[in-house]
């Protein structure tokens, strides 16, 4: 059986290392997915906070993130290689962009669903706008935040792959190995690998949230928690208004 | 611009057959998901069952569904049929929480009083559950229909990728233009999809005009 | 001592919520601001910590202008309690109470010694001290509300509607509390609410609004409930209907130096001692004397 | 059940007909310009390059004009992937390369010139299920290419140059190149090439390749001889004296079923006029500033020829 034969390909311990070995393409689609995942937050976070804060750019930050949402990564990132080149900051630059409006969705909704009469009253008894953000918001938030990154991370392993056919690495490779030589197999485990790395950063990252959850506000978290990974909504909703038009 | 005149019969074939391979995963995950957002808000152990698998499934790259899911289903290599079935079993994957929370967002007080005035379990559900559910259904439908226009571009790689197919060849001729071209078609179709799902709506779900209303202004209307 | 002067206040979307107000609030007093929901009332306490900042006019706090105060460092020596607490649901009630004083730099050992001691003062069990808000009732977490306003020992206690949003019996219950403390800690309190028993019950000033943040009437409540300055504030405190006008029941028998005492609708609303069948005090009529709650209460305070 | 009609009833139930739009456009052509009877129905692959896409359209077009009702389905992959297609009934005849072909079928086999892979293929093809007509005289056969300045640096002529700096070199290509007889187990056993790093660009030697290899990513490239971009950039291609890489003439490859003479007859048409030159003319046409669709391309050589 299939299953059970990518099975036997992934412990065959002639598979872990080596050039073209599990472990070496784990640890790039680890690194892909690291250095998207930081660039991501690095422009996701700051922009979701701001926007979940003050209540400015809403509708266009939410319209653009809804816009790339549709965009094809795929065509986009051989869209890029035409001008740049083969290379790892293409593939890290269009899985940001995958990432960034979830990575938004959740920091701004995460925002959102804070109480207004908390951070009424945060604000009464005289805490800067800073305090409110730091000390208030982003706490209360983080159910929603952590979702959205969670999220993105799952989006991006599962897009990861396509390194393997511009030049890079990755589990990817044991994709396009398998597509290339009609391999059922070694894609099947490709597969099999992909889902298993996703699911395992997904557990971690369910594990953070929960840990970093405080215990005042976890009643409430559950429910968010489980919202947050489709918490696309309003991205998708108004986001196409503005590539209509 | 030039290009896109001369090979309009191409880019038009190529978007006529996006729309047609992205139609049915739509339209079949939506089907897909009435009973089984149904069941998982009914029956707690389905939720859980359900949602492990369903998320278990998401996380597979599309390639890798693309791949290999002829030797699953014993179709044929090229057959689109499998990239059918991969995007519809994305969309399951996206819709069944959603359709899930659905269900769930359907106060329970209207449907005690729906069982008071004696509605039976199936036009309870046609006529009560299913409506008031319909806001959210269509948010989530929304997300599967965007997501699922922008991914089947990834079956060029499979011979089946509709307008994916500017994409590689785009590429493989140094053409940016070519790929620009299927990125933007691609955009249309996802935007021109969605603003259908959104009418379909305000003409089904009258009452749900104002997006994201409370549930309670749903209630009152839509138990009157 | 709270100057407010000539103050008007247009928001954003057009609507002048306080249109040219003028009112002195006297220090180590109670005063009530009281009207119905929009008249403007929490926008007039909201600009004595600067939440609000006026659009023409200026507040004064003992002589000086607040609009060239920092509103962080004002609001931290203002104590403010509201509807539903506005606890921060994601911390013990003993960081809720030293909230503010952590946020100045008073070490924590200090500051929870000193919230534990608020605890008791607003009649919280120290046990308490380690849960969150969402594990309290109701009422517990407006005490919680004011002792997190008492944590820097402010002059001044803004309070927005703290007792709003929770059951007739535990409100009574926190309004008693208030009297005995504004007793104890002599603060200068500014007190917002739509219910004219309680402002009556804990105001020693009682400011009727309308409107624009208009005074219909101002004065000790049984100023206001002898003599109503208008149509308007004699239907809202409810004299005219003859709610909170207590006769002498002419009809009953005279027990001595007792009289009954009747309401609006005929009912005995309890006995009064009055030597020799006259009321103290009384003017020409017993009839038209009107008998407010408030000195019933003063009375037992 | 014959294949077409297991094909007519899978289409109907998928009613999904991948190629129907495409045939679609197809049918703009002058389809049943002579106005005779449907003599059925043929789909025709290309693999993932533009090349192949361009001689599919060259058969397509040349049967559709003698009545054949063609569907295309391009960019299939490489030939681990068609060969499949081609015996599943998905496709009926596609654009190959004999030599390729060949080793891919037999790995052991040992033919090099025209004459004698052409002569090697049919029994080999027979237990597969599959038949060739004619080759053509063009012939785009993979090769090895370097930039001018790193041949000159090293010296670089043949293939077997390559032997001192070997493990010092890299070379890209597609995923399958690694796997084939003029890959790692030729460059290694013929040339003695070892300890190379090998670096998967699947482009078929596109702009990828082309833009790794000029920037020294990689310093050996598999680029197809008709690539323009050989020309354009003064890449050397090394030379291959122990015909490491085998002949490597387009040949058109059928699934038995779906070959006839008649068939035949057509398609050899096309492959008798296309020699080496004319197919580098269809990929710098196709490269060229208007980028043509294959559609066009093979319709205009097909009207100069006056095949149509």
């Amino acid at each position: 059986m299939l299953f059970l034969e990518a099975l036997a390909f992934i412990v065959d311990p002639a598979n872990l290392l080596g050039e073209k070995g599990i472990l070496p393409r784990l640890v790039d689609h680890l690194l892909y997915t690291g250095l998207s995942l930081g660039v991501a937050l690095l422009i996701g976070i700051p922009v979701g906070l701001i926007i979940g804060h003050t209540g400015k750019g809403k509708n266009l930050v939410i319209a653009l993130t809804g816009s790339f949402r549709a965009l094809p990564t795929f065509g986009l990132l051989l869209f890029i290689i035409l001008f740049t080149g083969l290379g790892l900051w293409p593939l890290v630059f269009v899985l940001a962009v995958l990432a960034i409006p979830p990575i938004i969705a959740g920091a701004y909704s995460g925002l959102d669903s804070v109480n207004r009469e908390t951070i009424d009253s945060a604000r009464a008894i005289g805490m800067t706008e800073w305090q409110i953000l730091g000390k208030v918001e982003i706490p209360l938030a983080l159910p929603l935040i952590l979702g959205g990154i969670r999220s993105a991370t799952l989006q991006i392993i599962a897009t990861a792959t396509i390194a393997g056919y511009v030049g890079l690495t990755g589990l990817g490779r044991f994709l396009i190995e398998g597509l290339a030589y009609h391999d059922y197999t070694i894609a099947f485990a490709g597969a099999i690998l992909v889902a298993a790395l996703a699911l395992a950063a997904d557990g971690l990252l369910a594990l953070v949230q929960k840990l970093v959850v405080p215990p005042g506000v976890s009643r409430g978290s559950a429910r968010t928690t489980h919202r947050s990974r489709w918490n696309f909504r309003p991205a998708v909703s108004t986001g196409t208004h503005i590539t209509g038009g | 611009m030039q290009w896109l005149w001369e090979n309009r019969d191409l880019v038009f074939g190529l978007s006529l057959e996006h729309v047609r391979l992205s139609v049915i995963p739509i339209i079949g995950g939506f089907i897909a998901c009435i009973p089984l957002g149904w069941l998982a808000n009914r029956f707690r152990m389905t939720r859980a069952i359900q949602l492990t698998i369903f998320g278990i499934l998401f996380t597979i790259p599309s390639l890798a569904l693309f791949v290999t899911l002829p030797s699953v289903l014993g179709t044929k290599i090229l057959n689109p049929i499998n990239v059918v079935v991969a995007l519809t079993i994305y969309a399951i994957a996206i819709m069944v929480r959603g359709a899930a929370d659905a269900f769930a967002s359907v106060p329970r007080d209207v449907i005690e009083s729906a069982n008071a005035v004696g509605f039976s379990s199936a036009s309870r559900f046609w006529t009560v559950e299913f409506p008031l559910a319909g806001p959210v259904l269509l948010a989530n439908l929304r997300v599967v229909s965007v997501t699922t226009v922008s991914l089947l571009s990834v079956g060029a790689l499979v011979g089946n990728g509709a307008l994916g197919y500017l994409f590689i060849n785009g590429y493989q001729r140094d053409f940016p233009t070519e790929i620009m071209i299927g990125i933007v078609f691609t955009l249309v179709i996802a935007v021109v999809f969605d603003q259908i799902l959104v009418l379909i709506g305000r003409i089904l779900m009258p009452w749900a005009r104002r997006p994201r209303r409370s549930p309670r202004a749903l209630m009152v209307r839509g138990a009157a | 001592m709270i100057e407010f002067h000539g103050v008007s206040k247009r928001f954003a979307d057009g609507t002048l919520a306080v249109d040219d107000f003028s009112l002195l609030i006297p220090s180590r007093k109670t005063t009530v601001l009281v009207g119905s929901s929009g008249c403007g009332k929490t926008t007039l306490l909201r600009m004595i910590n600067r939440m609000v900042d006026p659009t023409s006019g200026y507040v004064d706090i003992d002589g000086d202008g607040i609009a060239a105060m920092p509103p962080v460092s004002l609001r931290r020596s203002i104590g403010y309690v509201m509807q539903n607490s506005g606890l921060l649901p994601h911390r013990k009630v003993i960081d809720n109470v030293a909230t503010v004083p952590l946020l100045t730099g008073v070490p924590k050992k200090e500051a929870h010694a000193r919230a534990l001691e608020l605890l008791d003062t607003v009649g919280l069990d120290r046990s308490l001290a380690d849960r969150y808000p969402s594990q309290l009732s109701g009422g517990q977490q407006q005490r919680v509300g004011v002792a997190r306003g008492l944590a820097v020992n402010p002059n001044i206690l803004l309070m927005d509607e703290p007792f709003g949003a929770v059951d007739p019996i535990v409100r009574a219950d926190l309004q008693h509390e208030l009297i005995r403390l504004q007793r104890d800690l002599d603060k200068t309190v500014v007190f917002v609410t739509h219910d004219i028993d309680e402002a009556f019950l804990l105001g020693d000033q009682v400011v009727i609004l309308q409107v624009g943040a208009h005074i219909e009437q101002q004065g000790a409540p049984s100023d206001i409930l002898a003599n109503p300055a208008n149509e308007f504030v004699a239907d809202f405190v409810g004299s005219a209907r003859g709610k909170r006008r207590l006769m002498v029941d002419e009809t009953a028998d005279s027990r001595g130096d007792d009289l009954v005492l009747i309401d609006g609708a005929g009912y005995p609303a309890g006995v009064v001692d009055a030597p020799g069948g006259v009321l103290p005090g009384a003017g020409s009529s017993p009839k038209s004397r009107s008998i407010s709650n408030k000195t019933d209460q003063a009375g037992d305070a | 059940m014959p294949q077409h009609m297991k094909r007519r009833i899978i289409a109907g139930i998928a009613a999904l007909g991948l190629t129907a739009s495409l045939a679609a456009c197809a049918s703009g052509d002058p389809l049943g310009g002579n106005g005779s009877a449907d003599l059925g129905s043929l789909t025709i692959g290309s693999q993932g390059f533009a090349e192949s896409d361009i001689l599919a359209q060259l058969y397509g077009q040349a049967l559709a004009a003698k009545g054949y009702k063609i569907d295309y389905a391009p960019s299939i992959g490489s030939r681990e992937t068609f060969i499949p297609a081609l015996q599943d009934g998905s496709i009926d005849l596609i654009p190959d390369y004999a030599g390729n072909l060949l080793y891919g079928a037999d790995p052991k086999a040992t033919a090099t010139s025209t004459v004698d892979v052409m002569a090697a293929l049919p029994a080999v093809l027979e237990p597969l299920g599959l038949v060739v007509s004619d080759a053509a005289q063009a012939e785009d056969s993979d090769a090895l290419v370097v930039t001018k300045e790193f041949a000159a640096a090293n010296k670089l002529e043949s293939i077997g140059d390559l032997k001192p700096i070997a493990k010092d070199i890299t070379i890209g290509a597609n995923t399958e190149f690694e796997g084939r007889s003029y890959g790692r187990s030729g460059l290694e056993k013929i040339y003695g090439v070892t300890g190379w790093k090998f670096k998967a660009i699947d482009d078929y030697g596109g702009p990828g390749t082309l833009s790794d290899l000029l920037k020294g990513n990689i310093q050996v490239a598999d680029i197809y001889t008709t690539t323009p971009s050989i020309k354009q950039n003064d890449l050397v291609v090394l030379k291959d004296p122990l015909n490491m890489i085998a002949a490597q003439n387009v040949v058109p490859l059928f699934n038995k079923d779906s070959y006839s003479v008649a068939i035949a007859n057509v398609v050899n048409q096309v492959s008798n006029r296309l020699t080496t030159a004319e197919l580098m003319d269809l990929n710098e046409i196709s490269a060229g500033d208007s980028k043509p669709s294959p559609e066009k391309v093979a319709k205009d050589w097909l009207t100069k020829m006056g095949l149509l």
